[in-house]
């Protein structure tokens, strides 16, 4: 049951598998906090192995919803689906139990323990192997333990972690923290991973590396939902997009659709004074050359 | 006599006077989240302190007049306060980063030291008070309250508002709360976080030797174990008002003294503790952040 | 950095272990006004590798056996018979504690609920005190369960406070009712049997047996998947929730393995005292027994041991001093923790650079076929 | 003591230099006070044997450890004693202390005369090597019923402190005072010792209307609870036992509240005519006041010599036998002869009272 | 110009980490200095030493003329050096008003900390809407903003900004560097960190590339966005 990514997958420029059946249903699903309401009555679907993007500005309700999605927060209202069985105000445990994983927005690895037992956590619903297996250390024990490791290698590998994998994960620099908080969730083997700004405080070469990684991962046949602010990343990497604003769904669509809707520029990519359209457009901009692969420097 | 009444105002009495311990208590856990179990002992020190201070310098305020003994408390306060300091200086403060129980620790050993400390220097027997309150009462509805426990309950609220203000109103205050949750963040913002936390020390210090000398002169018996219980009972209090939040730990001790009162009266004394404990426990199962201790939806 | 970017209040979702683990990971910045550049993190000397290796642990358990050829006076054996129930109480604590990061302040609980169990049934029906190992196994993990089930999502402070109290219940209630034997409690306990030694020795012998083997018990679920899972609750709950780990059952399970490790410690104390009474069991006992995992440093199975060891010896060592006793005892105390604040054998994060590269060489090697 | 891991027991004694007696006492913790008193006692008994020629030519060694009223250190330190050659025991206070060194000194068959303790629980077992020298809480408590009778009191309120010594006295006062029938037991409360606060106590006391009171614990919270029973106006009679029995009692209550109030208390030297002789060479040989059980811890090193001059022998066994027959040897309480249970026959209990600053024998 | 602050040759070390080899940088008065640099460049160790938060193992830095690599973090606040830290660091249990009010607790007239508090309500509107609602409870990208604001009101003569625009929406991103601007305009000396090297040089008039604990490339704004290598690693091929 050798689990992990088949090694040797590679980054391909083609697109990603076409997408599957609708594997994640969000219907109308409020979150209210005393006065703020946080996702107001928001509705989208997510497909198998599809890369679906949620954006919004700052407080639209993008992690609130993800925290809905994944337990963390009792929606108020509506309800939430995955592979067809209602998951709504299920515990988190349960839900990734289903096979949903995800990372934080602000990093949330076990930074006392090692990078190695990280990416362990994402394994421990799979383990065979029980306390008095630990104990009396029978081959089930030595067995299981063993294949955890090897897992957790390949993932990091896979992820294409390279700092000390024995220390303490605090030790290393932020971005590998992030690789290694995305290998624990992949060690997850979830059908839908969640992924929170991972391109938060990466520079330019650093994101061209997650933009790889994703691919990858949805070559793997994982379904991925990301959240972020970085265009060029979005557009480039995304089937589809979900745009929210004051917690209310403003645009679905394809990439392209999504950039020239003049809602989303209205309320997300900016126009209300020039330099914000200057800065909207170079993003667009940009976001286009990648995506055409022109390649000139600007300045 | 009315028996009810009377039981209510025993628990109020008693409460309150947990109360005055518990403030401090509750004042330097709510900053340094430290489990301070040396601050029972600061109280034993102060009610010593008061003692020592009666019997040797009285004769300098004029005899044991309850002039002398206002004189006297203070000057106990600014002592056990600076005992505080102290020991924030050497038993705590070196050991800032390090995990949060290792502070358990020297606490619990600062504790043994003071008690033991007392023990070797005044020796094992209790020392009885030269002064005391009269037993002067008053009886309201039939139950009768000394005009002492009047006096220290009026001290308790009073100090509880006195401090509650100081905390949430002023600059401090607000500094103290930052603290209280990154501390690393409030160098950042240009607070001393050492000279803050000291300053807590002192205050949290200073009330418990006040109640200790008030528990001297009311209770007429100190002895250097004196500090053990009320430390837990102190302890018990501010967690059930709500960790670090000053009208919690004076409304939790009043509570405890109810639990107490009302455990003896109904069950024995010999079960008021496994009263109030297990009332605790539910309680707490119920509310688990305690009587005031706000309660925020977590953010992931 | 993530020792930047840990928002959610540690008052929050974390306990507030993870607070301390929090503070710790970036102890290197500074708290206290003036920055200080980190210590170095203790690089494996020639001491710590030596002492790390298995064979130590076995060498220690050949020495707590040998004990009585070395020094057999009947008061050698009966502070060293102490000092390993003691051991056993903190490994026990230890699982809670320092591997899922719980407070608990009322542990003697389960040290006295074995140590009555086992005291009643060997007295009142006269069995032998072995028979009574499973009814207080069983006793144990009703407490445990009666206590941890309405408790164990309180966050750390106030589980601590309603632990403190179920300690207290407890041994007010075996003061007060009769059939415990109220404040005399129990006496005349029988022990183990003499096997035609001096009784005190032969128990001796039994206690060290069974601690060594609660010990290694206790190290190697630890290392487990289970123990990993205490680790991860105890570093953040939301995360490991993530991962689909029951952080609930977790602590449950961290929280009844301990009460076992009490009860069963309980059983050799009634046996070795022959006499129980309930202030064997006050808050102080929960005090010491958690000082001894602090001390020895949480989460580290040798450590804790050694803390134990300390925290049981120190004051009998000190004996003479009367009152001073625990006025040099307080003070020692605060004196090492200055000096070693992760305790005095911290647990060290890391696994061994050589293993994995082993583990990494074989596995290119499968990964090539593939 | 005890060398070798097989049994053959330790204990035999030397047959040469000192002859060492052992006692356990708290000298630290909570009550550590009683300690230096004990000690004290048990040391001037030793020095006057010892200047008198001591025993079999042989010199007496007083060798004390601390017993802390817990009973784990209690153990530790019997097995101390043990390993340093006792050949009689000679302590013994907080009676839950005191019964985990009954198999130890057992075992190394070690006769144990116990001054303080004196909880029916020690007897209980019928140990052979155990020995009470002080009055049972039975005998004392009969002598209260009797007063309380003789006071012509109608209800009575008991109040102990929880610990087996005091709550052993409070049950057995309270049966006899059941099976006697002419008086009710209006009340009985236990409080917890350590603490300052008893006003709940006070009140559930009050409310039952005893016209008498009956305190069992030790003074420092006895003289709280008469402070706060008169400061809650209580007018009744009260009565401590002997383990309140101290000036300081007094002095917690005051004077003024503590007037009248009466005691039950073995006969000491401060009661006995004729005993301030003693307690004036008590003050001179060490320098300090004698206080609770000095007198018993005295006598507990007497009847030891005396049991050690008639068994000729260090061995446990004659020594028992000895001690199983003296008959009429003085010791303060009247002339020793042990019960079956080894307790003592006439528990010699006295009432004492409250005059001034101090206690003194009810006429 | 006279230079408010300046840092020279730094060495600093994380047990055994060398994070800092030797860096020395400068900032002018009422100048905007960007520093880029890859992951674990040493960017935040570098504004975490300044502000005395980290020690540095050898090295100088002055501030105003004056010697500072010795103060006290607290005290560098005082005399107007402050640090929007990254990860912005809010104080989840206090409300967003109470988080701005610490920012000022150098302050001593609470007029003016007033009087800030309402700018910077005005410069950042869903602050004055999130007012009364915990630091904890904010999304990323509000924490963002008050972080921003909160250091504002201390009125700082340097002011260091550690990624200010992590976590923002493209549209946040432009505001933010208008509120940098804004706050430079008033004289205030910036020390900007940023991933997001286009709008970051932007802002900046000089820029300085970090590499491994030392300044690998420095010059004007203009200089660095034409330079290869930077074109390269932070701009995009
Ligand atoms: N626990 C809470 N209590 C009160 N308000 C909350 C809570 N959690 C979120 N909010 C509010 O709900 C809104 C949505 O927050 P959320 O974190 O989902 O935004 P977001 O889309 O993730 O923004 P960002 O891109 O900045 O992370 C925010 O305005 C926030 O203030
Ligand atoms: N607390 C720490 N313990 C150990 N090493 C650390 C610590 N903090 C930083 N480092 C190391 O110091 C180096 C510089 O870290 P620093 O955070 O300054 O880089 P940075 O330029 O800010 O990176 P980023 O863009 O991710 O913020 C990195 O190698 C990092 O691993
Ligand atoms: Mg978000
Ligand atoms: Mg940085």
């Amino acid at each position: 049951m050798s689990a992990g990514p088949t090694s040797g997958a590679v980054a391909s420029t083609t697109g990603a598998a076409p997408a599957g059946a609708v594997l994640l249903e969000v219907r109308d699903m409020t979150v209210a906090f005393g006065g703020v309401t946080a996702v107001n009555g928001l509705s989208f679907d997510g497909h198998q192995g599809e890369v679906l993007s949620v954006i919004g500005p700052n407080g639209a309700g993008k992690t609130s919803a993800f925290n809905c999605i994944t337990g963390f927060y009792k929606p108020s209202a509506g309800r939430v689906l995955f592979d067809g069985a209602d998951i709504t105000g299920q515990r988190p445990a349960r839900i990734a139990g289903r096979g949903v994983a995800r990372t934080f927005q602000n990093l949330r690895l076990f930074g006392e323990l090692t990078v190695l037992d990280n990416v362990r956590a994402g394994m421990h619903v799979r383990l065979r192997q029980n306390a008095f297996d630990a104990i009396l250390h029978t081959p089930r024990y030595h067995r299981s333990e063993q294949e955890a490791t090897d897992e957790a290698h390949r993932w990091l590998d896979f992820v294409g972690s390279t700092g000390d994998r024995g220390s303490a994960v605090r030790n290393l620099p932020y971005g590998e923290q992030r690789r290694v908080e995305i290998a624990r969730a992949l060690a997850r083997e979830p059908k839908m991973l969640l992924l929170d700004e991972p391109a938060a405080g990466l520079n330019h070469g650093e994101k061209d590396q997650l933009l790889d990684l994703l691919r990858r991962i949805s070559r793997l046949g994982t379904a991925v939902v990301l959240i972020e602010h970085d265009m060029g990343l979005v557009m480039e990497v995304s089937e589809r997009i979900v745009v929210l604003n004051y917690g209310k769904e403003i645009a679905d669509g394809t990439p392209h659709e999504i950039r020239t809707n003049p809602a989303v520029i209205e309320a997300y990519l900016g126009s209300e004074d020039a330099e914000a359209r200057a800065e909207a457009e170079q993003v667009a901009q940009m976001s286009d050359e990648e995506i055409f692969g022109e390649r000139e420097a600007q300045s | 006599m009315d028996y009810f009444l009377q039981l209510v105002l025993n628990g109020l009495f008693v409460g309150s006077f947990y109360g005055l311990v518990a403030l401090g208590y509750s004042m330097v856990y709510g900053i340094i989240k430290l489990l301070n179990f040396a601050h029972g002992d600061v109280y034993m020190v102060g009610a010593f302190g008061g003692y020592t201070l009666l019997t040797f310098g009285a004769g300098a305020l004029g005899g044991g007049s309850l002039v002398a003994l206002v004189v006297i408390l203070v000057v106990a306060m600014v002592m056990t306060g600076t005992l505080g300091l102290v020991l924030e200086r050497i038993a705590y403060r070196p050991l800032r980063g390090a995990p949060r129980l290792s502070v358990l620790i020297t606490a619990v050993g600062a504790s043994f030291a003071l008690e033991y400390g007392i023990a070797v220097a005044y020796g094992p027997n209790p020392r009885v008070y030269p002064v005391g309150f009269g037993n002067a009462s008053v009886t309201i509805l039939g139950a009768r309250l000394t005009v002492a426990q009047l006096l220290m309950m009026a001290v308790a609220v009073g100090l509880m508002i006195a401090l509650d203000q100081l905390v949430r109103r002023t600059r401090t205050g607000r500094a103290m709360r930052a603290i209280s949750q990154d501390p690393k963040a409030c160098l950042l913002m240009g607070i001393n976080v050492d000279n803050v936390i000291s300053r807590t020390f002192f205050i949290g210090s200073a009330l418990a030797g006040a109640a200790g000398v008030m528990a001297g002169a009311y209770y007429g018996k100190v002895d250097f174990l004196m500090g053990f219980i009320i430390g837990l009972k102190a302890f018990t209090a501010a967690v059930i008002g709500g960790i670090g939040n000053l009208r919690g730990a004076v409304l939790g001790a009043i509570v405890l003294g109810l639990l107490e009162s009302f455990g003896t009266a109904f069950l024995g004394a010999q079960w008021r503790d496994v009263f109030a404990f297990a009332f605790l426990i539910l309680f707490l199962t119920v509310r688990p952040t305690g009587l005031l201790g706000e309660r925020v939806t977590e953010r992931v | 950095m993530s020792k930047d970017t840990h928002q959610s209040p540690p008052e929050q979702g974390d306990s507030g272990f993870v607070r301390a683990v929090e503070e710790r990971g970036s102890s290197v910045v500074a708290a206290a006004g003036k920055g200080l550049t980190p210590r170095r993190s203790p690089g494996p000397t020639a001491v710590s590798r030596a002492i790390s290796h298995p064979l130590f642990a076995w060498a220690v358990v050949a020495m707590a056996l040998a004990m009585p050829f070395i020094n057999s006076s009947a008061y050698a054996i009966r502070i060293s018979t102490d000092a390993l129930i003691f051991v056993m109480l903190a490994v026990g604590l230890n699982v809670v504690v320092g591997y899922c990061g719980l407070l608990d302040l009322g542990y003697a609980a389960f040290f006295a609920i074995g140590a009555y169990t086992s005291g009643i049934l060997a007295t009142a029906f006269d069995w032998h005190i072995a028979l009574t190992l499973p009814f207080v196994i069983v006793a144990a993990v009703i407490g445990g369960l009666l206590i941890g089930g309405p408790t164990l999502r309180l966050r750390s402070d106030y589980l601590a406070i309603v632990t403190l109290g179920f300690g207290e219940i407890i041994r007010i209630t075996a003061n007060n009712l009769d059939f415990t034997g109220g404040p005399n409690g129990i006496f005349g306990i029988p022990d183990f049997g003499s096997f035609g030694l001096r009784t005190d020795i032969a128990t001796y012998w039994v206690t060290a047996a069974v601690v060594s083997l609660a010990v290694l018990a206790s190290a190697r679920i630890g290392r487990g998947r289970l123990g990993r899972a205490w680790r991860f609750v105890r570093e953040d709950e939301d995360a490991a929730e993530a991962m689909g780990i029951h952080t609930y059952k977790i602590k449950f399970a961290a929280y009844i393995t301990g009460a076992i490790f009490g009860g069963l410690a309980g059983v050799l104390f009634a046996a070795h005292q022959t006499a129980i009474s309930p202030m064997s069991f006050n808050f102080l006992w929960s005090a010491l027994i958690l000082m001894a995992v602090v001390l020895g440093g949480m989460g580290s199975t040798p450590g804790v041991v050694v803390g134990a060891l300390v925290i049981a010896l120190l004051p009998e060592l000190l004996r003479g001093a009367e009152n001073w006793r625990y006025l040099v005892f307080g003070v020692l105390l605060i004196v090492v923790m200055i000096f070693r604040p992760q305790g005095i054998w911290p647990h060290r994060v890391s696994e061994k650079q050589s293993k994995i590269e082993k583990r990494r060489a074989e596995e290119q090697a499968k990964a090539v076929p593939a | 003591g005890g060398g070798g891991i097989t049994d053959g027991g330790p204990g035999e004694g030397a047959t040469s230099g000192d002859i060492i007696l052992g006692m356990l006492t708290p000298l630290s913790g909570g009550s550590a006070a009683i300690g230096p008193y004990m000690r004290n006692g048990g040391q001037l008994a030793v020095d006057e044997i010892n200047a008198a020629g001591g025993v079999m030519g042989r010199q007496l060694k007083l060798v004390v450890e601390d017993e802390a009223c817990d009973p784990k250190t209690a153990a530790a330190g019997a097995a101390k004693l043990v390993t340093a050659g006792t050949i009689v025991s000679v302590g013994g206070y907080c009676s839950s202390a005191t019964l985990p060194t009954l198999t130890i000194f057992g075992k190394a068959n070690i006769p144990m005369i116990i001054p303080a303790a004196n909880s029916n629980d020690l007897v209980k077992d019928k140990l052979p090597n155990v020995f009470l020298i002080n009055g049972t809480g039975a005998q004392q408590a009969a002598a209260a019923v009797e007063f309380m009778k003789s006071e012509g009191s109608k209800a009575v309120a008991l109040v102990d402190d929880n610990t087996s010594y005091s709550k052993d006295i409070t049950t057995r006062t309270a049966q006899n005072l059941k099976d006697d029938g002419s008086v009710a037991v209006a009340s009985q409360q236990s409080v917890t010792a350590g603490e300052s606060d008893y006003s709940a106590a006070v009140t559930a006391i009050l409310r039952a209307k005893p016209d008498f009171v009956y305190w069992t614990g030790y003074y420092q919270e006895g003289g709280l609870l008469i402070k706060q029973l008169r400061g809650a106006g209580y007018t009744g009679k009260i009565m401590v036992a002997d383990g309140s029995v101290d000036k300081q009692l007094v002095s917690i209550a005051g004077e003024s509240n503590a007037q009248g109030v009466f005691a039950t208390m073995t006969q000491t030297p401060q009661t006995i005519p004729g005993g301030d002789q003693w307690v004036a060479t008590f003050k001179d040989k060490t320098g300090a006041d004698p206080g609770p059980y000095s007198p018993q811890a005295y006598d507990a090193v007497r009847v030891a010599a005396e049991a050690l001059k008639q068994a000729n022998s260090t061995k446990g066994e004659d020594i028992i036998t000895a001690l199983k027959a003296i008959d009429g040897f003085e010791i303060f309480s009247g002339k020793l002869k042990f019960t079956e249970e080894h307790t003592l026959t006439e528990g010699g209990f006295d009432i004492l009272v409250v005059e001034g600053s101090d206690f003194v024998l009810n006429k | 110009m006279t230079n408010v602050l300046e840092v020279e040759d730094l060495y600093v070390n994380y047990g055994k980490v060398e994070a800092l080899k030797g860096l020395s940088l400068t900032v002018g008065e009422a100048e905007t200095v960007s520093l880029l640099g890859n992951n674990g460049a040493g960017k935040s160790t570098t504004v975490s030493t300044i502000s005395g938060v980290v020690r540095a193992v050898s090295g100088r830095i002055s501030a105003f003329g004056e010697d500072i690599t010795h103060a006290k973090a607290w005290d560098l606040v005082e005399r107007g050096i402050v640090q929007v830290p990254e990860g912005r660091r809010i104080f989840s249990r206090l409300t967003v008003h109470e988080n701005l009010q610490v920012g000022g607790y150098t302050v001593r007239d609470t007029k003016a900390i007033d009087r800030r508090i309402a700018e910077v309500y005005e410069l950042l509107p869903r602050l004055a809407e999130r007012r009364n609602q915990q630091g904890g409870t904010l999304s990323g990208g509000e924490q963002q903003m008050l972080a921003i604001g909160r250091a504002m009101i201390a009125d700082p003569k340097i002011l260091m900004l550690d990624e200010p625009s992590m976590g923002l929406a493209p549209l946040m991103v432009a505001q933010v560097m208008d509120v940098v601007r804004a706050i430079n305009a008033r004289g205030t000396a910036v020390l900007l960190i940023e991933q997001n090297a286009r709008s970051a040089l932007k802002v900046a008039k000089r820029g300085y590339v970090l590499d491994s604990g030392v300044v690998s490339i420095q010059g004007s704004a203009e200089e660095l966005s034409q330079d290869p290598r930077v074109v390269e690693a932070y701009l995009g091929k």
